[in-house]
Parts: C-alpha cells; sequence; structure tokens
C-alpha cells in the first residue's frame, strides 16, 4: 500500500497513528468527556465534524498564505477561522436541525480550541498533503479520536461497578487505562507497512 | 439441552440441573401424620385479603367447620382442620416471617378426628360454572404448588381474557420434593375429577398435565387413566429447574410465550398444580373444606423422611419431632430449597402454601458458609436465568445501590426469583437477596 | 469585570501554580504536550519553557489591556494576543536549534490551545495587575515545567538510560523502550498521580484516625 | 468556554475604542509575528543550510561545499517549480563534483522514514545515506541511523543504469540478514527487517525515477565546477 | 436431641458444587502440561522462568493485598503460568519478573483485585515487556537444543537492568539439525514459506514457551470446555474469525498470504483463544457478545498477522477485545 493513498492515510490515522493513543492530540477530551458512552459518541462525532470542516479551512487559507508567500500568519489565521467556521456551523446547525443541534451542539464550543483540531490541520500542512487526502487525514483522525473515546467511555462504564481501592479512584485510573489502550493500539504498528 | 431434546420433549431456553434428591421419598406411599396439641391458623395463608374470623377465643368447633370467611373475592373462608377449642385469636409466628394474626386451635386428643361438617353439594356433572367456582372458594380452595393463591379467582377468567387452555403443573421442579408425584400416583381419579371441573368453570376445552420426565411412572398412570377422554393429555417435559415455574411450563407445553409483566390468561392459558387439582377433585363432590395437605417431609436432617398428609397448623417443631431429625447447625425450610424461605421458629405452622418440609443440616449448611468472591463476569449466570436477564450485571448494581436502574435498565422485575442465578455463581454471591432489597426498594420509593 | 483590589503579592501568587494548583498534576491541563514531548529530559524542559514564555507574555500583555477589551471579543482578543506569542517562540526555537525543533514538532504551535494559557488570561491575568499577573504566569510556568520535567526525567532516565542526554548507566543498561513510547507517558503521568493519590490517602488516613479502613474491597 | 461562544457572536456595542483596541491588537500582532520572523529568518536560514551541508557531506563522503538544484523534465533549474525534485550536488574544495545528493522516503515500522542518499557517478553507486527524520523503535528500527554493518552497505551500493537507460540495471533491494550477494543488495538488520526493508523501498524508488532524469545533466553539474 | 443451631439463609439453599476456587485449580491442573511441554522443549531455562514469573506474580499479589488473602484462589497463579507461556524462551528472568509485577500490579490489583480488572493481566504484562524490551521478546531460541537439562540459555540469567547477551551465535551452535531460530510465523511473513501442519500439531518449531504443540493446547482447552470452565464458544469463535478471513486472503495471493489451517495452528492463536480470550474476567457474559468478542479477536489477528509491522497479533487481539467489551449486556 502506498504511503500516499487514501485508504492508507485513513487506516494509519485510525489505527496506528490514532490521533488520541499514539499522537497525544486531543487528550482533554479523551480524559475529560469519557465517562460515559452516551455522551462519548456523540462528543466523538461532534468532534469528527470539526475536523473535516477545519481541514477544509485550514486548506484553503493556507493556499492564499502561500500564495502571498505569509507563512507566518499560518497559526493565527487557523485558529482564528477554525473557531468561526465551528461557530457559524453551530448557529446553521441550530436554525436549520435543531435536533442536531441538541445531541451535537453543546459539545462544539468545547471541541473549538482543542489540540486534535488544530492538529489535523497543522499536520496535513506539514504533510502536504492535497485536498482529498486532507479530507481523508481529518476523517480518520476523527473516526480515530471516536474510537478511542469510545472504548475508553467503555471501559470507565465498566468500572463504576467495580470496587476499586481508593487510590485509583481519580484521574489517575483514566491515565493508567488510556496508556493500556495504547499499549493495545500498538498492535496496529507498522500496519500496511514495508513488510515482505 | 441439545435443540432435539427440546423439540421431543418441550422445554425453555436456560435453567439449571441440581441434584433431585427425591428418590427415598418418592418411593413410599403417603402417610398420615398424628395431630398435634395445638395447631396455629393463620388468617392470612393465601395471597389476596386475609380470612375474617368467625370463632370466638373459647368456643368449640369440629374439623371441617368454616372458622374464618372470604374477605371479599380474591380471598378464602378457612376451616377448622381439627376438632377442639379455640384457645386463642393472637400474632403467631409464620413462614412469611412476619408475626400475623392467627387462630390457636386446642385439638381434643380423645376425638377420631372425622370430618363432621360438610355443605351439601349437588352431583358435581350438575354444576353450572358459576356454582363450581363458588363451591371451590367455600371449601377455601388456594393454589397448593406454593403460592397459595385462591383458586376460584383463577378459574373465573375475565370475560375480556377467553381462555382455551387448562395447564396442569405437575413437574414439582423443586428438589427434595414428591408429594406432587406421589398425588398423581396414588390419586389420578381425584385429579382427573378436579381437572374435569376445572376445565368446566373455566369453560377451557383442553387440559395439558406436563411431568418432568423423572416422574415417568406419573405420566403413565395418568396416560392410562385418560385413555378415554381425549381432552385431557399427559405429557412428560424436561426434567429442568424451574420448569414448574408457569411461564416456563408454558413454554415447553405450548411453545407460547407469557409476555414480560403478563399473567397466562393473557394469552389464553390458566395454570393449576396437581395437587390443588386433585384437592378440588377429591373434595368439592364432598362439600368438605381443605383441612390438611401433603407435605415432603425430607432432607439430609430428616431420620424418616416421606410425604405425609399433615393437618394444616400443625407447628413444624410437632413435625420435625414426629419423623425425627439431627444435626447441630440446622436450616429448616418450608418449601423446596431453591424457593422456600428459612425459619428459624419451630412454632412456624403448615398452611396451605407448604409443599415441603426440608432439613438441611451440616454437611448442606457449613458448605454453604462460603467465602464471597468479587463477581468474576463468568456468565454462569446469564446462562442459567431462565428469564434471559443478566443477573451478573444486575447483582454489581445492587451492590452500588443503583436500585432504579436496574429495573429500569435492567428490566429487573422481570426476575421471578427463582435463584438459578444464585445456585450457579462460583463466586457464591447471594443475588436473589440482592434483587429482594433491590425490589422492596424500588416498591417503597415508587410512590 | 471587577479588577480585584488586594495587590498584596504573596508567595502564594507564585507557588500556587506550583504545588497546590498545579496545572498537571492537579488541574489536569495541558495533557497532550505533557505527554506528547515528555519522552526525554531535554525536550520537557523546552516546552516547559516555551510555555512559561507564551504564559508570561500573554498574562502581561492581557493584564495591560484587559480594561480595553470589549467583554464581547475577550477570548478572541486573548486567542489572538496568544497565538502571536507561540508563532514568536516557534521561530525562535527554530533559529536556537533545528534538532530540538524537530523534536518537540507541532507541538510548539499546539501551545496555542493549551487550556492552561487561555485559562490564566481569563481567569487570572484579565483580572489582576501586571506586576501580579506575571509573578502568577511564573509560578503556573514553573509548576507546568516541573511537572514536564517529572515525567521527561523518568522517561528519559528508564527508556534511554540518560538524564539530559548524559549517559547514566552505561552500555549494559538495557533501555525500557516502552518509556519513550506513546503508552509510556500515560503510564508514567498516571504512576506519578497514583504516587500523589497514596500520600494524600495516607495523610488523611493519619488526620483522621478512623478504623483500619482496607483499600482493596 | 462559553464566553468563546458569546465571544464570537458579532459584537452589540460597536463602540469606537472597540475597534480601536481591536485594530491596536491586531498591529501588535502583526508587528511583533512580522519582527521576529524577519529577525530570526537569517538565523534559521543558516540552521538549514548547516544541517543540510553536515547531511550532504555524509553521504557524499569528501564534499566540502553543495549547491542545490532543482530537477525538473526540462532539466535544471535554480528555483523549485511545481514538478522539480530537490538534489543537491557536492564539491571537494577543488570544486570537482562528488556526487548528488537526493531526498527518498518510505512507509516504516511506525511512519514514514525520510532519507538523504549520495549518488556517485563515478562509480555508480550509492556512497551513503543519511537518516533526516523518523520514528522507528529505538533499539530496533533505529539501528538503520547507526548500526555499522547497515551503513556499510552503502559504501558502494550497485546502481547503475540499465542499457537502455530508462531505470536501474538492477532494483535496490534488502535481503535476509547474512544472505547479502550482490552489490546491490542491502543485508537487512536482524530484528528490523520492517525498517531495512523501507530504507531499500525509498532508494529503489527514488533512485529509479530520479537517476534517469538526472544523468543527461551531469555535465551542466560539472559545468559549474569551475565557477566560484 | 441437643438444640441445635438454626440457621436463617437466604434462598436458593443449595449452591452448584463448583466455586472460584475450584475454577481456577482447574486452569492451573490445565495449564500445566503445557508448561512441562515447554520445559521438555527448552529445559532448565524455561523452568527457572516459570518459577520467577510466577514467584514475582505471588508476591506482587501479596504486596499490594496484605488485608486479605487473595493468594488462595489460584488466580494470580494462572496469570503467572499464562504470562510465562507467552515469553520467548531465554527471555532474561528479571524481565520476566517485572513482566509478573506489571501484570498482577498494573493489571489487576490497580483495579480492585480478582473479577475487577478489565484487561487480561497476563496479557498486559506480556504487552509491557513486548513494547519495552521489543530486541529480547523477538529473540528466539531452537527447541530441543542440545543439553538444555544442563545448561541454561545464556540469556535467562541476565542480571538485572542490563542488556541480555547476543544469543544467535549461541544458538546456532547448541541447535539440532532442523531446528531453526525463526518463528514459523516470522518465516511466513518475510519469506512466504508456511510450515507444515504436522510440525505445528506437534511443535517441533520455535516459538514462544507457551506455542509449542498445538495439540497438548487443545486437549488441555478442551479438557477445561468439557468441564464447562471456559466458554466454548470463545475459542470456537475466534477460530471461525481467524481461519475463514486467512482463506479469503490466501485465496486472494496464496504467494503471499498462508491458508487459514497455518493461521490456526502458528504462534499464539491457540493458547491465546484456548486459555486467554477465555478469561471470563475481560470478555463478555452473553452468549452473542462473546461470539462478536470472539470473531473480533480472530479478525483483528489476521490483519495484525498479514498486515501490520509485527508477526503475532493475538495478544493484542485480545487486549481489543477486552477493551471493546461493552460495559452491559
Ligand atoms: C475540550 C475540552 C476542554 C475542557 N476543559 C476543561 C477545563 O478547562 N476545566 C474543566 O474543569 N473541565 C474541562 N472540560 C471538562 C468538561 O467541561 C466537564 O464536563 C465539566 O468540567 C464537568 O463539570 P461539572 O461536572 O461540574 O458540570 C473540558 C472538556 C473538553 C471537551
Ligand atoms: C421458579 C418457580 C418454580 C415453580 N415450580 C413449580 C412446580 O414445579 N410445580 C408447580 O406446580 N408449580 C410451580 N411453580 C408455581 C407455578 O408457576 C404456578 O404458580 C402454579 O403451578 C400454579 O398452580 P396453583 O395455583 O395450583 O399452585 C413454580 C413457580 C416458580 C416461580
Ligand atoms: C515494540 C516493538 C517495536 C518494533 N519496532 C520495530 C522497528 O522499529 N523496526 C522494525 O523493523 N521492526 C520493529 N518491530 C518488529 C519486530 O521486531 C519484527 O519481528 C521484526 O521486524 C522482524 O524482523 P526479523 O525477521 O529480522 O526478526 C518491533 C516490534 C515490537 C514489538
Ligand atoms: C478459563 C480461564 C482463563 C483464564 N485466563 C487468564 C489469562 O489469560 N490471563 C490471566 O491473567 N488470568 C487468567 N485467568 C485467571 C483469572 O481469571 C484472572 O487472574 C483474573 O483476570 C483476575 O481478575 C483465567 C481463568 C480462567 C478460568
Ligand atoms: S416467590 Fe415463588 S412462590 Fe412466591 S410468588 Fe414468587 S414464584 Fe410464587
Ligand atoms: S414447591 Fe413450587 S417450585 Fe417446588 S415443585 Fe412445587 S411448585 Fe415447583
Ligand atoms: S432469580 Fe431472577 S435473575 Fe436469577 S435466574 Fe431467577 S429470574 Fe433470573
Ligand atoms: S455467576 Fe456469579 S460470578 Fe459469574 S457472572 Fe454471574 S454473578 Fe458474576
Ligand atoms: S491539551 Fe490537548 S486537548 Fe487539551
Amino acid at each position: 500500500m502506498s504511503p500516499d493513498s487514501l485508504t492508507f492515510i485513513f487506516l494509519n490515522t485510525v489505527l496506528a497513528n490514532n490521533f488520541v493513543l499514539a499522537m497525544f492530540l486531543g487528550l482533554c477530551p479523551f480524559l475529560g468527556v469519557s465517562g460515559r458512552l452516551d455522551t462519548a459518541i456523540p462528543m466523538g462525532i461532534a468532534t469528527t465534524f470539526v475536523m473535516l470542516v477545519s481541514s477544509v479551512c485550514a486548506y484553503a487559507i493556507n493556499q492564499v498564505l502561500v500564495a502571498f508567500d505569509i507563512e507566518f500568519l499560518r497559526l493565527i489565521s487557523y485558529i482564528a477561522i477554525i473557531a468561526s467556521a465551528v461557530q457559524l456551523v453551530e448557529m446553521g446547525l441550530k436554525k436549520y436541525s435543531p435536533s442536531l443541534f441538541r445531541s451535537l451542539g453543546i459539545f462544539l464550543p468545547l471541541i473549538t480550541t482543542n489540540c486534535a483540531i488544530l492538529g489535523v490541520a497543522l499536520f496535513q500542512t506539514f504533510r502536504d498533503y492535497d485536498f482529498s487526502q486532507s479530507l481523508v487525514y481529518a476523517f480518520g483522525a476523527g473516526v480515530g479520536f471516536t474510537l478511542a473515546i469510545a472504548l475508553m467511555a467503555g471501559l470507565r462504564e465498566k468500572l463504576e461497578l467495580s470496587q476499586l481501592p481508593s487510590v485509583t479512584q481519580g484521574a489517575a485510573l483514566s491515565l493508567m487505562l488510556g496508556g493500556m489502550l495504547s499499549l493495545t493500539f500498538m498492535g496496529f504498528a507498522g500496519l500496511g507497512g514495508g513488510h515482505g | 439441552m441439545g435443540l432435539l431434546q427440546q423439540l421431543r420433549r418441550g422445554s425453555f431456553r436456560h435453567g439449571i440441573h441440581p441434584p433431585a434428591n427425591k428418590q427415598v421419598t418418592a418411593a413410599q406411599p403417603i402417610r398420615r401424620l398424628a395431630f398435634a396439641e395445638r395447631l396455629v391458623i393463620p388468617l392470612g395463608q393465601h395471597i389476596g385479603r386475609p380470612s375474617r374470623a368467625l370463632v370466638r377465643k373459647g368456643q368449640e368447633v369440629v374439623r371441617g367447620q368454616p372458622i374464618a370467611a372470604a374477605d371479599g373475592f380474591v380471598s378464602v373462608p378457612i376451616h377448622a382442620p381439627a376438632t377442639g377449642r379455640i384457645h386463642d385469636i393472637r400474632l403467631m409466628p409464620t413462614a412469611r416471617g412476619e408475626l400475623s394474626e392467627s387462630i390457636v386451635l386446642d385439638v381434643y386428643k380423645a376425638d377420631t378426628q372425622e370430618v363432621r361438617w360438610r355443605e351439601p353439594v349437588a352431583a358435581p356433572n350438575t354444576l353450572t360454572p358459576e356454582q363450581i367456582v363458588q363451591a371451590v372458594q367455600a371449601i377455601g380452595m388456594v393454589g397448593l404448588g406454593g403460592a397459595a393463591f385462591p383458586s376460584h379467582v383463577k378459574l373465573s377468567p375475565p370475560d375480556d381474557k377467553p381462555v382455551d387452555t387448562l395447564v396442569v403443573n405437575g413437574c414439582e421442579c423443586e428438589p427434595y420434593l414428591s408429594c406432587d408425584h406421589r398425588v398423581m400416583l396414588e390419586r389420578p381419579r381425584d385429579l382427573i375429577r378436579g381437572i374435569e371441573l376445572a376445565m368446566r368453570a373455566a369453560g377451557v376445552e383442553r387440559a395439558i398435565i406436563g411431568i418432568e420426565d423423572n416422574k415417568l411412572d406419573a405420566v403413565a398412570v395418568l396416560q392410562d387413566a385418560l385413555r378415554d377422554n381425549p381432552c385431557i393429555r399427559a405429557r412428560a417435559v424436561e426434567t429442568k429447574y424451574p420448569q414448574g415455574s408457569e411461564k416456563m411450563l408454558i413454554k415447553s407445553l405450548t411453545g407460547q410465550e407469557v409476555p414480560a409483566g403478563g399473567l397466562p390468561a393473557d394469552i389464553g392459558i390458566i395454570v393449576n398444580n396437581v395437587g390443588t387439582l386433585a384437592a378440588i377433585g377429591r373434595l368439592l363432590p364432598r362439600g368438605e373444606g381443605l383441612t390438611e395437605r401433603v407435605v415432603t417431609v425430607t432432607g439430609p436432617g430428616v431420620a424418616r423422611p416421606g410425604n405425609y398428609i399433615v393437618p394444616l397448623g400443625t407447628p413444624i417443631g410437632f413435625v420435625l419431632q414426629q419423623v425425627g431429625h439431627q444435626g447441630t447447625h440446622t436450616d429448616f425450610v418450608l418449601g423446596g430449597p431453591m424457593m422456600g424461605p428459612s425459619v428459624s421458629d419451630l412454632r412456624t405452622p403448615i398452611t396451605k402454601g407448604t409443599s415441603g418440609l426440608l432439613v438441611l443440616n451440616d454437611s448442606e449448611v457449613l458448605k454453604e458458609t462460603r467465602r464471597i468472591w468479587p463477581c468474576i463476569k463468568c456468565g454462569q449466570c446469564v446462562s442459567a436465568c431462565p428469564m434471559h436477564l443478566n443477573p451478573a450485571q444486575l447483582g454489581q448494581l445492587a451492590v452500588k445501590r443503583e436500585f432504579t436502574r436496574m429495573a429500569d435498565e435492567y428490566h429487573l422485575n422481570d426476575c421471578f426469583e427463582c435463584g438459578c442465578c444464585a445456585y450457579t455463581c462460583p463466586s457464591n454471591i447471594p443475588l436473589v437477596q440482592h434483587f429482594r432489597v433491590a425490589k422492596a426498594y424500588n416498591r417503597e420509593h415508587a410512590a | 469585570m471587577t479588577r480585584k483590589t488586594d495587590t498584596q503579592i504573596t508567595w502564594k501568587t507564585f507557588s500556587e501554580g506550583l504545588w497546590a494548583n498545579n496545572p498537571v498534576f492537579v488541574m489536569l491541563l495541558g495533557m497532550c504536550p505533557t505527554l506528547a514531548v515528555t519522552n526525554s529530559a531535554i525536550n520537557a524542559l523546552a516546552m516547559g519553557l516555551a510555555t512559561t514564555f507564551v504564559l508570561l507574555a500573554s498574562g502581561l500583555l492581557v493584564s495591560l489591556l484587559a480594561r480595553y477589551i470589549p467583554k464581547q471579543v475577550r477570548i478572541a482578543t486573548y486567542i489572538v494576543i496568544i497565538a502571536t506569542f507561540v508563532t514568536m517562540i516557534d521561530y525562535i526555537i527554530q533559529a536556537i536549534s533545528l534538532d530540538l525543533y524537530n523534536a518537540l514538532g507541532a507541538f510548539i504551535q499546539l501551545i496555542v490551545v493549551n487550556c492552561i494559557i487561555l485559562g490564566r488570561a481569563e481567569a487570572y491575568a484579565s483580572k489582576h495587575r501586571p506586576a501580579k499577573a506575571v509573578l502568577n504566569a511564573l509560578g503556573m510556568g514553573a509548576g507546568f515545567t516541573l511537572a514536564l520535567l517529572c515525567l521527561g526525567l523518568v522517561r528519559e532516565i528508564l527508556g534511554s538510560g540518560s538524564v539530559f542526554g548524559v549517559d547514566l548507566f552505561g552500555p549494559a543498561f538495557q533501555p525500557w523502550v516502552i518509556m519513550t513510547l506513546p503508552p509510556g507517558g500515560f503510564l508514567v503521568l498516571g504512576a506519578w498521580l497514583l504516587l500523589f493519590d497514596w500520600f494524600r490517602l495516607r495523610r488523611q488516613q493519619k488526620e483522621t484516625v478512623t478504623g483500619g479502613q482496607s483499600d482493596v474491597a | 468556554m462559553n464566553e468563546a461562544q458569546q465571544a464570537m457572536q458579532p459584537p452589540r456595542a460597536s463602540s469606537t475604542l472597540m475597534m480601536i483596541v481591536l485594530n491596536g491588537i491586531a498591529m501588535l500582532a502583526g508587528f511583533l509575528v512580522v519582527m521576529t520572523s524577519q529577525l530570526t529568518a537569517p538565523r534559521i536560514a543558516e540552521n538549514q543550510r548547516i544541517a543540510i551541508e553536515q547531511a550532504v557531506s555524509k553521504v557524499i563522503p569528501g564534499a566540502t561545499r553543495h549547491r542545490e538544484f532543482h530537477l525538473g523534465k526540462d532539466g535544471l533549474r535554480s528555483e523549485p517549480g511545481a514538478d522539480t525534485t530537490t538534489i543537491y550536488a557536492g564539491y571537494d574544495d577543488q570544486d570537482h563534483l562528488l556526487g548528488v545528493a537526493a531526498r527518498a522516503a518510505a512507509q516504516g515500522y511506525a511512519d514514514m522514514i525520510y532519507l538523504l542518499y549520495g549518488y556517485d557517478p563515478t562509480c555508480q553507486c550509492i556512497r551513503g545515506i543519511k537518516v533526516l527524520k523518523f520514528a522507528e523503535t529505538p533499539g530496533l528500527g533505529d539501528k538503520i541511523t547507526h548500526d555499522a554493518a547497515f551503513q556499510s552497505n552503502f559504501d558502494a551500493l550497485d546502481a547503475r543504469l540499465a542499457p537502455d537507460g530508462q531505470g536501474l540495471a538492477h532494483a535496490i533491494a534488502k535481503v535476509k540478514h547474512g544472505t547479502k550477494q550482490h552489490d546491490w543488495e542491502i543485508d537487512a538488520i536482524s530484528g528490523a527487517t520492517i525498517s531495512s526493508t523501507a530504507v531499500g523501498k525509498a532508494l529503489n524508488q527514488s533512485a529509479q525515477a530520479l537517476l534517469p532524469q538526472l544523468l543527461p545533466h551531469l555535465q551542466e553539474l560539472r559545468a559549474t565546477e569551475k565557477r566560484p | 436431641m441437643s438444640k441445635p443451631t438454626i440457621e436463617l439463609r437466604a434462598t436458593p439453599h443449595i449452591h452448584a458444587p463448583h466455586d472460584v476456587v475450584k475454577i481456577m485449580r482447574n486452569v492451573v491442573f490445565a495449564s500445566l502440561p503445557m508448561a512441562a511441554w515447554s520445559i521438555w522443549s527448552y529445559g532448565l531455562s524455561a523452568l527457572l522462568l516459570m518459577l520467577a514469573v510466577v514467584a514475582s506474580c505471588l508476591l506482587t499479589e501479596r504486596l499490594f493485598n496484605r488485608h486479605n488473602n487473595t493468594l488462595g484462589d489460584w488466580s494470580t497463579s494462572i496469570t503467572g503460568i499464562l504470562l510465562f507461556l507467552t515469553l520467548p524462551p531465554g527471555f532474561p528472568a528479571w524481565m520476566g519478573m517485572l513482566a509478573g509485577f506489571i501484570a498482577i500490579g498494573m493489571g489487576k490489583v490497580m483495579f480492585g483485585g480478582l473479577g475487577m480488572n478489565v484487561f487480561n493481566p497476563a496479557l498486559i504484562g506480556r504487552a509491557f515487556v513486548q513494547a519495552a524490551f521489543p530486541v529480547a521478546i523477538t529473540t528466539w531460541i531452537p527447541a530441543f537444543f542440545e543439553g538444555r537439562f544442563t545448561r541454561l540459555i545464556p540469556s535467562t540469567l541476565t542480571p538485572p537492568f542490563t542488556i541480555p547477551p547476543e544469543t544467535a551465535a549461541w544458538s546456532q551452535q547448541v541447535a539440532v539439525d532442523a531446528f531453526t531460530g525463526a518463528t514459523p510465523l516470522a518465516v511466513q511473513k518475510f519469506d512466504h514459506v508456511a510450515a507444515p501442519a504436522l510440525h505445528l500439531l506437534t511443535g517441533t518449531t520455535a516459538g514462544s514457551l507457551g506455542e509449542g504443540s498445538a495439540l497438548i493446547i487443545l486437549a488441555c482447552g478442551l479438557y477445561l470446555a468439557l468441564r464447562r470452565i471456559l466458554d466454548w464458544r470463545i475459542p470456537l469463535a475466534v477460530m471461525a474469525g481467524t481461519w475463514p478471513s486467512a482463506e479469503l486472503f490466501h485465496w486472494i495471493d496464496p504467494g503471499v498470504y498462508p491458508d487459514g489451517l497455518f493461521m490456526l495452528l502458528s504462534g499464539g492463536l491457540m493458547p491465546g483463544a484456548w486459555f486467554m480470550a477465555t478469561d471470563m474476567v475481560g470478555s463478555p457474559v452473553t452468549p452473542r457478545g462473546v461470539v462478536i468478542y470472539g470473531l473480533l479477536i480472530g479478525i483483528v489477528t489476521v490483519v495484525i498477522r498479514l498486515f501490520g509491522g509485527l508477526t503475532e497479533g493475538v495478544m493484542y487481539a485480545i487486549l481489543l477485545g477486552n477493551a471493546a467489551t461493552p460495559p452491559d449486556r
């Protein structure tokens, strides 16, 4: 599989280089909003959505920046554009699909400023992805994030019924769980890579 | 529980196979037990409103005489189990755990104790359905299978729920018990008469007697007696606990499922225990009240186990004295080992719903004093639960006192406390106990 | 927006971020850079200093300008300010060492979204005088750097057998590769938190002398 | 975060002060950023140059200076174009062309492996590689950067062109550890077969594409020899 | 008749004869033949490693669980033995002990002990050392080497925290003809030569200590399945996930991808399916959940083996299965 192919980019971002478990992006929601499956999954979906939006925005704005040779404004413009785009999307949702807004809307402002979103924008730029690659990359990142946060939420829900020792009841447990999940995802390392 | 077996014999999914321990008692004919000096007759022996006492302290009564009257439709009268004098009417311990209003009767020792009081009845085959229902109530019949639900109520289904099938429950799936087995062997005529009366009363055309296949002799006896009666069939079903639970038995015999939270009547079926129908068949034509019942007295702690006809109200202490018992740690169980409650007070009386008196002594009792481990998620309970619940999850929720979640998300209220889950649990988690607490809590907080 | 009247500068202004409200260990903020770049002590230090710089500069600017910034665009303005300083430090690190820049990767730019910085700008700097804001930012930055170093040191010692690149144990040492890999980040931070929780519980147990309650049910 | 939401909404109180402040901040931000980027630009460029120089001198033994070219379909250019490949020509002190360095990349065990390799036109072989960026496992895959035995594969890795000039005579490929027989084979590192394979793959892909394009222009590179 | 103590008990008054201790003890017994085979194949080194790993597990459990005695339930010993079986022969004892410490400390005690963990403790231990010491854990020693009962593999007694010595040369020197140090999976993956099924069945190939003979594993697993100690659906579902997916790829390109039987019999699939996927603590409780879980493990294993960077994927697949086990139903 060629490392530039869309399938590879997708699988690689979802599994081998999972945004959360291997790239350390989006950890705040991963640790903070993974208490219950029924919030984690909408959170994941909302994040995926915002990633797609910001990927498109970042791709467009980067074309402009490169054209005018003002790359030093990249960070500032990315963050401003992403924030406003998400804001627009949120307002649009509220107006045209109130039901969708109710399920995803509460997460949108939370997501605007997290590293995973900006990470998608920055990494796709660093990797010189073209438009379709960028989109697939953003989608893969979102799916990977959703997968990780859903697994985490499932585990934490299960543990809710355990009699945990008092030492491990806090955030430490979440981190340890994250570590073990990350260990598990190491199994996917080299997926599609050049063996044989 | 292969599929083939299920097709051949009829069965339900899940359930357990505890050792039956029935051989000793099932092999012996029913015997009669002596009268105790003093009988304790609770007014609330059945489900529904307790009966109303008709007698006063000091009054003399003869055997068979009504001493308490039905209080409303879902209630039955009580008849004096022996000739004697009313000692008192007061609170006494009962199998239900709490103290309840009971008639205490001093038995005349010298009396022959024949039934001296009968309501005159017409020939049974001339009775209308209404008259049968009335008569069933008048003789104080309740379900002898354990639930003690007034039988006449079952036999008069509401008009909007027509019934077409009578399922006769001869499973006796609880280990140790064999009273129904003996009744089927020894009183098939009474049983068939009772079935016919019940069919007429409820207006059904068809009756099926379901009997676990460890009692094939009973199947044979009944099939023989029913040779020229096409409406009543006797069928063997798989020996498996809780085959005798009405929902399971209906599934095994007819393939139909009683909807969750519903009653058999919802799918046109009524279920009665063989003991109940045999008693109706025997007592109703004579106009006699229910004054005694067959009780299996057994267990490792009993010296002379067997099936005994015991006058209602006999304290278990007296029964035990008669049959002899031993052991330094004893667990007295009223009913079968899976669902019967433990009693600690030897004055507790045998009542209409008592099918067995089981004495578990040291070997069994100490074995039960086992360490409780955390749930290891082995799933044994899940594959045992006949209601297809998830006892493991329920149990964990119960520990965290998430009682409402248990009911709302995990169908706690479908659990009928059969005990299969707790029986199989390798961690010895007292699941049924957890569920009882949860249900009680939910009931209290429902208001 | 009421400006706090107390202008007293105390030790606590500084030390709050160092320990009691340590952004990583106590508030669990800025997790991504914390875990991503701490596979060696030098990276941890560089990241900590870079973040401190942004905290400090943005804190100062926000504190100076706060009273002139209209409420409606407050956050947007802060973000722009922060992004400016992040861009600056990004270039500065490139100028200092390309190797370091490559090791830290995009995480320098991701300081922009580090919750600590916006949180401090919003919750502290905008409500305090510049001197206090700077001192507090310094404390927070020091606390962040300290936490990163805690992680970076453990991960480098176990993962490479060295401290700041200086070999500790000689060539026979078997490195624990996992420590430099992603799971190591999670596990080491988890272990630190466990350790702190354990100490905290022990102290609590000593304080409230209750019956020896066992940890494990 | 809620305020973030609020803040994004169109300002209600549109006062001139607000405009001034906003503009002021934007200008300040722009000023700071531009200033920094201007101030650091020379240092950064110098850093990059040093990095490249070091890399080039490693993959082209003996090279002391290098020049950057951009190879496209229409030949060598000094400015990068849309479809050009950057190459570095390495010269010794006497300005003799020693070799040409180019980048190559392939998917390794954990992520992409980026390499610089040096091609020596005299021996028609690859004279050295330098791993620029990688994320292989320390202790295993990272041996490609420093394992002496592995590096010695590239002392003279055969990269002759096929007679038709359209590709390599022998594809560069890794073979299992200890089974190298030909000059165009790469002896894999035992325990890091995947990383070794990636190196082989990267070199092969790049050389197959680049060398046929490059060789016709070697003279041009040499032509610069005499120029200072 | 003396007055008896009357016990008041909740229903049911009788209980099935099994309990946790008996179940665990049976699993220990069932895993011993595999351990014995590994000791037969690799000699003293294997024995020593086993003792070290099990002792480390027991000590860790004791260390963290001083209040109630949890050593008696045998489950810790199972973790130890199974962990040992997943390690390569010649694995340094100190690394084995670290794995045991991590398995019990991080994989089990941290969650509250028996029954509370969400991941398979033994595999957490294994995954940790695999990521920590990737070289040591992919160093294979040929089975039945000469003098295995009189001398140790040089790496076994590596001093703590130091790099184990190279064993490649040593292996060649002591190898009995026809036994090589490369695992069948690696040989298949990199050279596309599949080992014959007979060798895999009888365990004359190199590999982890427990993956020697598929026949013995199968027998031990069947024993547990017949005694209803493990849920037979899990190993069947794992194999049902593995075989068809492997056959599918084999059908697409027989030259590169091995056939289903090879997939089933090679590597850790057998012990994984019968002994590790079946650890009920981390697996679903409902029959339907169990089948999905098994299929997932089987398919992920094939994907990792065929397309991943690693030659073996069973461990990661099971851990993923554990993680994906839903919280209820
Ligand atoms: C991107 C993101 C950032 C967050 N940042 C913070 C934070 O800075 N502080 C915080 O307390 N919670 C943070 N959270 C966690 C959620 O807001 C969490 O639901 C909330 O703190 C719960 O508070 P409550 O239980 O008091 O309602 C964040 C969550 C997300 C998704
Ligand atoms: C777990 C369980 C097991 C039961 N087993 C039997 C049984 O074996 N035989 C029986 O007659 N009734 C059994 N019952 C009671 C039946 O469900 C049903 O109530 C009874 O057959 C009705 O007949 P009756 O009213 O004549 O007693 C059982 C109930 C439960 C909940
Ligand atoms: C934690 C871990 C990290 C690994 N890292 C690498 C790596 O960086 N490069 C590599 O080629 N293989 C890596 N591997 C893969 C194995 O070593 C694989 O078995 C090996 O590449 C097979 O090659 P061999 O046939 O030469 O032993 C890694 C394996 C593990 C468990
Ligand atoms: C069938 C069966 C399989 C088991 N497999 C494992 C295993 O793979 N790893 C392990 O640590 N414990 C295993 N155990 C033991 C036990 O379940 C384990 O220690 C618990 O996970 C600890 O909570 C197994 C137990 C049984 C009954
Ligand atoms: S507990 Fe048993 S006997 Fe009592 S009502 Fe329920 S099913 Fe009937
Ligand atoms: S007592 Fe109840 S459970 Fe037991 S056999 Fe009779 S009906 Fe069935
Ligand atoms: S007691 Fe309730 S939960 Fe348990 S097996 Fe019976 S019905 Fe199911
Ligand atoms: S049988 Fe007991 S240990 Fe097993 S899952 Fe059910 S509750 Fe848990
Ligand atoms: S630091 Fe990454 S999401 Fe907060």
